[in-house]
């Protein structure tokens, strides 16, 4: 019994269809809904709606006291969590002007760093599904589980952390965790020759992504793209070297940039990305100094009225924290300045014309977080 | 622009929860349904319906190390072709219509688990003037098993899911098995 | 430690500034503590010559963002440049309840998502955007929840027991 | 009525007869038993055509490229092709010499002759 609806004569003869890449969709991990008009296979507009998983980050920041911020940090972008926290408590501490010991930050950076590679990890290889090769994607998660042994050791979640304090860390590591990190590096390393086999000289992959979803510097410019999606457009910017903040500058990486612009320059992008934080891991590990890993601290610390703005990078581009504080214990407001949410914005320029299978190639290269642009 | 008091707890329309019309089975006789139970216990097909950070750790159960294929557990993108709806995430305004679509579309039996304290009592995220998430998955569905965390552990969903297998069989799986150990007892 | 580069292109976009913006008061914010370069307070019209000024110098917008003052909003610009010698420069207007000012999605692209999310959370409404709609909330929600006079903020009553 | 038809050469067409009769009844149990042991749930959007979690905006009954209808047809011949390859199975039975894989082959590359034409024609290049 096929339900025939009515069908006015006006939906016949126009061959635009609008399409719901909707918020339940394998390949838009999570829930961010693509509404697409297309033509046939060839995608005409593309208009992401958002909002889906807002949770109202920003609000709960305006009553509550500056610690209680902390947890909401970290499940703003789950993937690069221990970033996130690093971020708000660095641009609190400038603001109250704490004095962080040298121990504590070289634990922030490597905390970081190794958070950085389990984000990307688990970006590239979700993108590469998305590609339809599920190997990796097994082989991705398996290197991920052990950064998260590794980070659970000493932060004691997996995913959503609160592991910095204002003025410090809260726990210290250990020879173990060292060793563990090493263990680690060395391990990835090896398995860089997999990934490379399996997916940069996949001839299927390079025909899916070779040419698709430029985005050329302008655009990028216009939109404010952050991240290895500018990178993969041939402008060098990282907050790490362009801004450098806590002690990056005493780390000796270089900033992987791709000319072409397309998907593929993204990957490369991303994977070389990884490389240089395993680089900065190790000279941290080498360099780790003695000493406390938390400054005395007030229990409820009041920053001078006045606003900050704070950037720093995370696993998706550029993220900033912009606050204003009128003295007391509550902020007055705290804007959170997301990758992923101008990112995405750029879709809307670069996918009319494509088809529908380069739609969520793109998508999956830009690497999106959904809560993070719903915040 | 006057203080607007945004009640607490969202409801929906006026049903509490999303009533499932559901009609029993014709030829419903015991044994019959628990033959059957047991074979829809071995594959239970969860949707892929990750919203927030519990959909990384779904994916992670999914995954390597924590398995769920050996429990016959295989994601399906589709309610069309799925069982169960865990529902993995904070639940907002914009998206409660969205789950009671793709709720009514899942055919035959189906389960629901709310993993993570979003989904169970909207976790860290609930609080006296929220105005964008509905406190909890049972407000619009009728949730079989909760499994806390924020978000839980893969093994807190493996253990969430054999609860449901449990719950499924209604025990009945160890209920033999706990005669047959009775029955030994008494003959020794 | 500004780099001479910095320092340059700062002298650069001062003198350019106070030629363009007789009426806005340009401070050089000291960046150890404010994280800006450069601060630009003027009224409503100097926005779109600022935004034009700055995509000529190819700096790219960061955000835009509001902040609900009790008598006012302050509707806040940052500006930064992607390349070598970093410099980043916070615009900020202070507008009445109910202005609506000028959407600079014109020359900034990007800023249309912007300025939808300050729309969503504040309700202030842009002239000029190719689309105004709600981003975030649902659309049919009749509330601007970052007011301070929506739902329960330190305005609208002592939040003491946070405080414990 | 059996010996009849032996007759009469009606006898291998018996076979499909079989065949056919068994797999309806196949296909009618299954549905049947499956409306009758399995519990129903009809929400009212149960009947809606599933697109990721929102209503569909049109109906998708409408005008589409002809490009959909070519790589159709160029199916159909990769099918047929396939189909005639069922037979192939009998003559290997009696003596799988090298001559029955020549045939084999040269069957196959006459059959793909259709498919090569169309790429010429440029039939995969969407437009």
């Amino acid at each position: 019994m096929l339900n025939i609806k009515t069908i006015d004569d006006t939906s016949i003869n126009e061959r635009v269809y609008q399409l719901n890449l909707g918020p339940q969709h394998p390949s838009t991990h999570g829930v961010l809904h693509l509404l697409l008009k297309l033509d046939g296979e060839v995608v005409i507009s593309a208009d992401p709606i958002v909002g889906y998983s807002h949770r109202g980050h920003e609000k709960m920041a305006e009553n509550r006291i500056w610690e209680q911020f902390l947890p909401n940090t970290s499940r703003i972008d789950y993937l690069s969590g221990l970033i996130y926290n690093q971020g708000y408590c660095m641009a609190v501490e400038k603001m109250c002007g704490i004095e962080v010991p040298e121990r504590a930050e070289y634990i922030r950076v490597i905390t970081s760093e190794l958070n950085r590679i389990s984000s990307h990890l688990l970006g590239i290889m979700a993108f590469v599904m998305d590609i339809g090769a599920f190997t990796p994607f097994l082989y991705g998660w398996d290197d991920r589980e052990h950064v998260l042994d590794i980070l659970e050791r000493v932060t004691g979640s997996r995913l959503t952390y609160c592991y910095n304090r204002f003025g410090g860390v809260r726990n210290d590591i250990d020879q173990e965790f060292c060793d563990g990190t090493r263990r680690f590096i060395d391990r990835l390393r090896g398995r860089f020759k997999d990934y490379h086999n399996l997916i940069t000289e996949n001839i299927i992959f390079i025909k899916r992504t070779r040419g698709v979803g430029i985005i050329p510097e302008e655009t990028a410019l216009e939109f404010g793209v952050t991240g290895p999606s500018l990178r993969g457009s041939g402008v060098a910017y990282d907050v790490r070297k362009n801004e450098p903040y806590s002690v990056y500058p005493g780390f000796k990486f270089e900033i992987p940039v791709r000319k072409e612009g397309d998907v593929m320059a993204r990957y490369q992008v991303r994977m070389a990305e990884m490389e240089q934080s395993m680089k900065i891991i190790e000279q941290a590990l080498d360099g780790l100094p003695q000493g406390p890993i938390r400054a005395r601290v007030p229990r409820f610390i009041d920053p001078p009225a006045g606003d900050c703005y704070f950037a720093f990078e995370s696993a998706r581009g550029a993220v900033g924290y912009y606050i204003v504080s009128d003295g007391t214990r509550i902020p007055y407001r705290i804007k959170v300045r997301t990758p992923s949410f101008s990112n995405l914005f750029v879709l809307t320029r670069i996918l009319p014309g494509n088809f529908i299978a380069d739609t969520i190639a793109t998508l999956g290269s830009i690497d999106v977080v959904v809560p993070e642009i719903d915040r | 622009m006057a203080v607007k008091e945004c009640s607490p707890v969202y409801v929906p329309h006026a049903e509490r929860s999303l009533e499932t019309k559901g009609s029993p089975a014709i030829l419903g006789f015991a044994v019959l349904q628990d033959l059957l139970n047991l074979a829809r216990v071995n594959s239970l097909w969860p949707m892929t319906f990750g919203i927030a950070c519990c959909s990384i750790e779904m994916m992670a159960a999914g995954m390597a190390r924590f398995d769920l294929d050996r429990f016959g557990i295989i994601f399906r993108s589709t309610p069309r072709q799925s069982d169960v709806m865990i529902v993995a995430g904070t639940i907002s305004h914009k998206f409660v219509p969205t789950i009671k679509t793709l709720w009514e579309q899942m055919p035959g039996p189906k389960w629901v688990i709310a993993m993570g304290n979003c989904a169970i009592s909207g976790g860290p995220f609930a609080y006296e003037g929220q105005y964008a998430i509905v406190n909890g998955a049972d407000k619009i569905l009728p949730v079989d098993i909760y499994v806390p965390g924020c978000p839980p552990r893969p093994e807190g969903l493996i253990q969430g899911l054999l609860q449901l297998q449990k719950k499924i069989t209604k025990g009945t799986i160890d209920a033999n098995r706990r005669a047959e150990k009775a029955a030994r007892r008494a003959k020794k | 430690m500004p780099t001479e580069g910095q320092k340059k292109l700062l002298e650069e976009l001062k003198n350019s500034f106070t030629r363009a913006l007789p009426e806005g008061r340009i401070t050089s914010g000291d960046y150890a503590r404010t994280g800006c370069h450069l601060e630009v307070r003027m009224s409503d019209a100097g926005m779109r010559r600022i935004a034009r000024e700055m995509k000529e110098r190819r700096f790219h917008l960061e955000t835009i963002t509001a902040v609900d003052f009790p008598d006012s909003f302050e509707l806040v610009y940052l500006y930064s440049t992607y390349y070598q010698d970093f410099c980043r420069v916070i615009a900020r207007i202070l507008i009445s309840k109910e202005a609506s000012p000028v959407s600079v999605s014109s020359i900034y692209p990007g800023a249309c998502w912007l300025e939808r999310e300050i729309y969503d959370f504040f309700g202030i409404r842009f002239t000029e955007h190719p689309d105004l709609r709600r981003i975030l909330n649902p659309d049919n929600a009749d509330y601007f929840p970052l007011l301070k006079t929506f739902g329960k903020t330190k305005l609208t009553e002592e939040i003491d027991d946070i405080l414990c | 009525m059996f010996s009849r038809m032996l007759e009469s050469g009606l006898y291998d067409f018996f076979f499909v007869f079989i065949f056919f009769i068994i797999s309806i009844a196949l296909s009618l149990i299954m549905v049947t038993f499956n409306a009758l042991i399995g519990p129903s749930f009809m929400g009212e959007k149960r009947t809606d055509t599933y697109e990721s979690g929102m209503a569909p905006i049109k109906t998708a009954w409408m005008q589409f490229g002809a490009s959909y209808y070519l790589f159709a047809l160029i199916f159909l011949a990769f099918d047929v092709d396939v189909l005639y390859l069922f037979p192939v199975l009998l003559i290997y039975q009696r003596g799988a010499g090298f001559s029955e894989l020549i045939e084999l082959i040269l069957f196959l590359f006459l059959i793909s002759l259709a498919v090569v034409y169309a790429w010429r024609k440029g039939v995969f290049i969407w437009r």
